[in-house]
């Protein structure tokens, strides 16, 4: 337990890697790289976890109630967005490329050799 | 109003440009939009000059050090975000400033049809990515950096695919954002792990934390995955696969930036981190990083210019010789002495000169006969007797000739990396001879039609040089920006090297850059560095010497390759490495992760 | 490169990247049990602020420059996706047919859309005393709009999606966080500081400029994503290339198996979809609002 | 109790990441992640991050899914047309 979440993070960075490396098809290879960045949530997220803790929200006055490390999470917001909008210019430029090469398997691009 | 206080104004002016240009543009006329995005550019140059101003000049502070927010540091340990003004940093932003003004302005007629209904998408796409960039110069903070690396990302990715009608830029983006990305997340993983060993993310309070304790395999680990993500921008062999596919097909106003300052931020990333985080007793040892990071620049060097050689495509060409001259900066960090980063700054700031120059150059080939393949073009642009002289001028600053700003910044490296290693000037008069050479073969076909007319190669897998004028039709006569701006660009790197005052201050940024204690008490504890004596970089005569030797033999180069093109053309020993650039995705992603594992192997001897 | 030979250079990299990150694992504090100096600073700075939920005082207080940062990433990639999803010289626009639609699923998501709507702006009001804040209701209230093209069809969700207003509405949430960044210089502070009264802990007008951020943030999240699924359902949906054939427009063919998830969503009997809502056709936005997409006009024979 | 939620939502989390990699069809993959997002909805719930959760919720089991399904479809619908269709537009190779 005591370092699970993190080799769970490495394993999914590398499957995600792994799994752009041998795509037949762009798009999938923009969906594994959205996998390759939910290993960084993950890892931020346990490096932030505290035993006992509860979610850095106060309800009235502030108590002395454990909690969990905030900066983390909020890097992690961070991270999310980022990630979406990666996603999102990626998925448009395949589209584009479907269009003028007819093609999304990345074995079939041969524009740019040498 | 205290200096500091422009600091957050260097990247928030051109992120207000943006957002005014994207809301009104599409109302504006071409001239508005271009105008507007002119000023915020210049504004923001503007600001950057003044913090630079002001961090050249000693006063009480080293240099300008502002807290985002008003959250200073009480005792060492803040909450805020850092942003330091010191000159190697504010000085790249101001560099960043004005190649995005010049930009600008070359851009202003060149677009002929912009995307309808979003005439301001383009000037708004190049604001944000100058923010981006800038940021990432001044930035103190390793998160906040990751933030701005990821910002010029995807206003790179999006520039380098604006011209959705072909299918080459579209290929090349796309290899571009996955790559890049996948450094990113990798370096983002480094970031947690030294946020989960110290509990800070700013570079001078994780530095401190750090030095508490020796190095360890953590540490390692840290070092390994937050550099990738920089090297992938600085594309070093083996990350560097995905530059030439991008920067050969990016509209040429974009890679005037991608390969003028973006890809340099890299390489000023990594040596950023390594100085601020891991220089000390608890971070990686000296030794390895300047191993790790020779055996990389040297690789990235000797590949970039054996590539650049084979090359007819131009902006191919250009591209490749950025990688090279990119292993080159790499070697001038990997010493780690202030020359040799003084010497690589002066050296960045001359190439960002001579290089957007030179694809200023290329894009007039390239909207006026619809090519820009060496051998096609050959004897064609007669006609254009001053682009070909600029062009000519940019392959001999490119060589390093004496007094370019390029040629000085390859004298001081060259001198500083002989210290550590007595075969490494030749490496660099090598190297600058043959991407110099490469260049001026190309000038003495296309410009003067000399020697005979190459051959088309069979077989071989190659790119060649058809393209789409990015102009709305073939240029007749050449406006005045096209000619103007690559112009004024080579003038300002001939200024580089020739005005000493300019030599000096970048080396007292070089010290300042390298004083990893000063650097921490100036952000945390707000006491002023020392400002070290040594003395400014300048011209000796080995240096002048070495240039000119290797823009003679750039000379010889080019002629021979003009007369004899069978014979010097493309050796079939270079065959193997020519099909590694496959355009494949898949493969560049391999390398990247195969290229984590060799920074492992070479800096594993540094935490014992 | 043969597949094999990626598949080696990638598993020796594998291999290493997997010694290097297991070492690395070993060499963090337990789960659980790490020591987060910046995280307990973190706290106490939100509190002296008076905002209740931390993560949004991170995020729009201490460290409100990264989020504009992050704001701007959001921003570059919704106009990098206008500018990279446009309609080329070649192509042309069709009418999206009518569809149809099953009246138990309009009524659901028309039930659902205000539900959802008002979530979201709820999510986003609140940011700073619970959980949430400008990015997830932002994202909520610009996909709650799209139940709309569930309930009815693809017109029908483009007579309420002026792009122009969101594409301003984006712009002016950037626009905005700026403004309050440069109004605390201008108040003599420094930028993004924290400049308003800070209010009382856990009251909407907590946290002082927290809220204002938030919603600018909001506002920008929520435009952004309108205007980044509109383009993606425009190339899916509109955009036809040269030599693409007449099919019919409706991408929930391949959203059945999500939809199915779903209850209250059966498909058996079907009506044109389209029909029950007569009066939208004829209102005045039908002809003015639906009209501001690119060229829509001299495309659309 | 605490531990043993974490423990299941990582190998849910780990085994959907899997899936969604192995998955080569990118209509079933963006299935998987839209699954992969609520796992990891409900990783970062146990893991005391709501408001991390909730915007995975919004963006990684919706938004993103619905994006590449919408490519799909748009990749699709020209290569459902006869072979002629699917030569790159206007242009020799």
């Amino acid at each position: 337990m005591t370092v699970l979440p993190y080799l769970v993070a490495g394993w999914i960075f590398l499957i995600g890697v792994y799994g752009l490396v041998t795509s037949r098809n762009l798009i999938h290879a923009v969906g594994c790289l959205a996998v390759t960045q939910s290993s960084t949530y993950v890892l931020l997220l346990a490096v932030g976890y505290r035993n006992g803790g509860t979610a850095p929200v106060f309800s009235d006055a502030p108590t002395d109630s454990r909690v969990v490390d905030p900066v983390v999470q909020a890097l992690a917001l961070t991270d999310i967005v980022v990630g979406a909008t990666v996603t999102a210019l990626l998925l448009a430029l395949v589209l584009q490329l479907r269009k003028r090469h007819g093609t999304v398997d990345p074995d079939a691009l041969s524009e740019l050799k040498g | 109003m205290d200096t500091a206080r422009l600091l957050p104004l260097v990247v928030a002016a051109p992120l207000l440009g943006a957002a005014v240009l994207a809301a009104t543009g599409r109302w504006l006329p071409r001239l508005a939009s271009d105008l507007l995005g002119c000023a915020f550019a210049a504004a923001t140059a503007a600001s950057a000059l003044l913090v630079l101003f002001r961090a050249g000049h000693p006063g009480p502070g080293a240099y300008p050090v502002e807290w985002v927010g008003g959250w200073r540091p009480v005792g060492g340990s803040g909450v805020g975000i850092v942003l330091v003004g010191d000159p190697l940093g504010a000085g790249l932003a101001a560099l960043v400033s004005l190649l995005v003004v010049a930009v600008l302005l070359y851009s202003w007629r060149y677009f002929d049809e912009p995307p309808r209904h979003h005439t301001g998408s383009f000037p708004a796409l190049i604001l944000v990515f100058q923010a981006g960039m800038c940021g990432f110069a001044i930035t103190g903070d390793l998160f906040n950096a990751f933030v701005f690396f990821e910002l010029m990302g995807v206003a790179a990715y999006a520039l380098t695919g604006f011209r959705v009608e072909e299918p080459k830029p579209l290929q090349g983006a796309l290899a571009f954002g996955v790559v890049n990305s996948l450094g990113a997340y990798a370096t983002l993983l480094g970031i947690t792990l030294l946020y989960a060993r110290t509990g800070e993310l700013g570079l001078a309070q994780i530095g401190r934390k750090l030095d508490t304790a020796g190095p360890d395999g953590l540490v390692l680990a840290a070092f390994v995955l937050v550099t990738t993500g920089l090297l992938v921008k600085a594309a070093a062999v083996p990350f560097h696969f995905w530059l030439p596919d991008a920067h050969a097909v990016a509209p040429t106003p974009v890679c005037m930036l991608l390969s003028g300052v973006m890809v340099e931020l890299g390489v000023y990333g990594v040596a950023r981190v390594y100085w601020t985080v891991f220089a000390g007793p608890g971070g990686l040892a000296h030794p390895a990083f300047t191993r790790a990071l020779l055996v990389l620049g040297v690789l990235t060097a000797l590949l970039g210019a054996a590539m650049c050689w084979q090359q007819r495509h131009l902006k191919r060409l250009l591209a490749f010789s950025t990688v090279s001259h990119t292993g080159l900066f790499l070697i001038g960090v990997a010493v780690l002495t202030p020359e040799g980063v003084s010497g690589t700054a002066l050296y960045v700031l001359g190439h960002a000169g001579v290089k957007a120059a030179l694809f200023a150059c290329t894009g007039v080939l390239l909207d006026r006969y619809a090519t820009v393949d060496e051998h096609e073009l050959f004897g064609r642009a007669r006609g254009l007797p001053v682009v070909g002289a600029l062009f000519a001028v940019g392959g001999l600053a490119l060589c390093g000739l004496p007094p370019f700003g390029s040629g000085l910044g390859k004298a001081v490296t060259e001198e500083a990396a002989g210290h550590t290693a007595g075969w490494l000037p030749a490496l660099y008069v090598l190297v600058s001879a043959v991407t110099g050479g490469a260049v001026l073969r190309a000038g003495l076909r296309i410009f003067a039609g000399a020697g005979r007319r190459p051959r088309d190669q069979e077989g071989e897998p190659e790119t060649t040089g058809e393209e789409v004028p990015e102009t709305g039709q073939r240029l007749g006569r050449i406006p005045a920006p096209l000619v103007a701006v690559p112009a004024a660009l080579l003038t300002a790197s001939l200024a580089i090297g020739a005005i000493p005052a300019v030599a000096s201050a970048v080396g007292r940024a070089g010290a300042l850059f390298t004083d990893t204690g000063g650097y921490r008490r100036t952000v945390l504890d707000g006491r002023a560095a020392a400002t070290p004596a040594l003395p400014p970089p300048h011209w000796q005569t080995t240096g002048v010497l070495l240039g000119l030797l290797s823009t003679g033999l750039a000379i010889a180069l080019a002629a021979l390759a003009v007369r004899h093109p069978a014979r010097t053309g493309r050796p079939a020993l270079l065959a193997p490495v020519r099909r590694l650039q496959s355009g494949h995705i898949g493969d560049y992603v391999a390398w990247l992760a195969a290229g984590t594992a060799l920074l492992t192997v070479l800096t594993v001897p540094g935490i014992r | 490169m043969s597949f094999r030979f990626r598949l080696w250079v990638f598993l020796v990299g594998a291999a290493g990247f997997a010694v290097l990150f297991a070492v690395a694992c070993f060499g963090l504090p337990a789960f659980g049990s790490g020591h987060h100096p910046y995280g307990v600073r973190a706290v106490r700075a939100s509190l002296n602020h008076h905002t209740a939920n931390v993560i949004a005082s991170v995020n729009f207080d201490l460290r409100a420059f990264d989020t504009l940062g992050e704001e701007t990433i959001l921003f570059a990639a919704v106009l990098g996706a206008v500018v990279l999803l446009r309609q080329t010289q070649d192509e042309r626009r069709k009418t999206p047919e009518p569809a149809v639609v099953h009246p138990r699923v309009r009524r659901f998501a028309l039930l659902t859309l205000p539900l959802a709507l008002l979530v979201g702006l709820y999510v986003i009001a609140h940011g700073q005393i619970s959980p949430g804040g400008g990015f997830q209701g932002g994202v909520v209230t610009a996909t709650a709009l799209h139940l709309l093209y569930v309930a009815s069809d693809y017109r029908a969700l483009e007579r309420v999606r002026p792009l122009t207003v969101y594409e301003i509405g984006e712009a002016a949430g950037e626009a905005a966080y700026v403004v309050t960044g440069f109004a605390a210089v201008l108040a003599g502070s420094a930028f993004l500081a924290n400049v308003l009264p800070f209010g009382t802990l856990a009251t909407l007008s907590s946290g002082g400029t927290v809220p204002l951020l938030n919603a600018a943030i909001g506002l920008e999240v929520a435009s952004g994503v309108v205007v980044l699924l509109a383009r993606f359902l425009d190339q899916a949906v509109e955009i036809e290339e040269p030599g693409e054939d007449e099919e019919s427009g409706d991408p929930r063919e391949i959203e059945k198996p999500r939809e199915s998830q779903g209850p209250g969503k059966p498909r058996e009997s079907e009506e044109p979809r389209g029909c029950g809502r007569p009066k939208e056709s004829e209102g005045p936005e039908a002809s003015g609002a639906s009209r501001d997409d690119d060229n829509r006009d001299d495309k659309r024979e | 109790m605490t531990d043993v939620l974490i423990v299941v939502a990582l190998l849910l989390v780990a085994g959907a990441a899997t899936a969604a990699v192995l998955n080569r069809d990118p209509v079933r993959q963006a299935l998987v992640l839209s699954f992969l997002g609520l796992a990891l909805a409900l990783l970062f719930t146990f893991l005391q991050a709501p408001d991390v959760a909730l915007s995975q919720l919004a963006v990684g089991s919706a938004v993103t899914p619905l994006m590449i399904l919408l490519t799909v479809r748009k990749v699709r619908r020209r290569s459902g047309n006869d072979h002629g269709a699917d030569e790159p537009a206007g242009r020799e190779r």
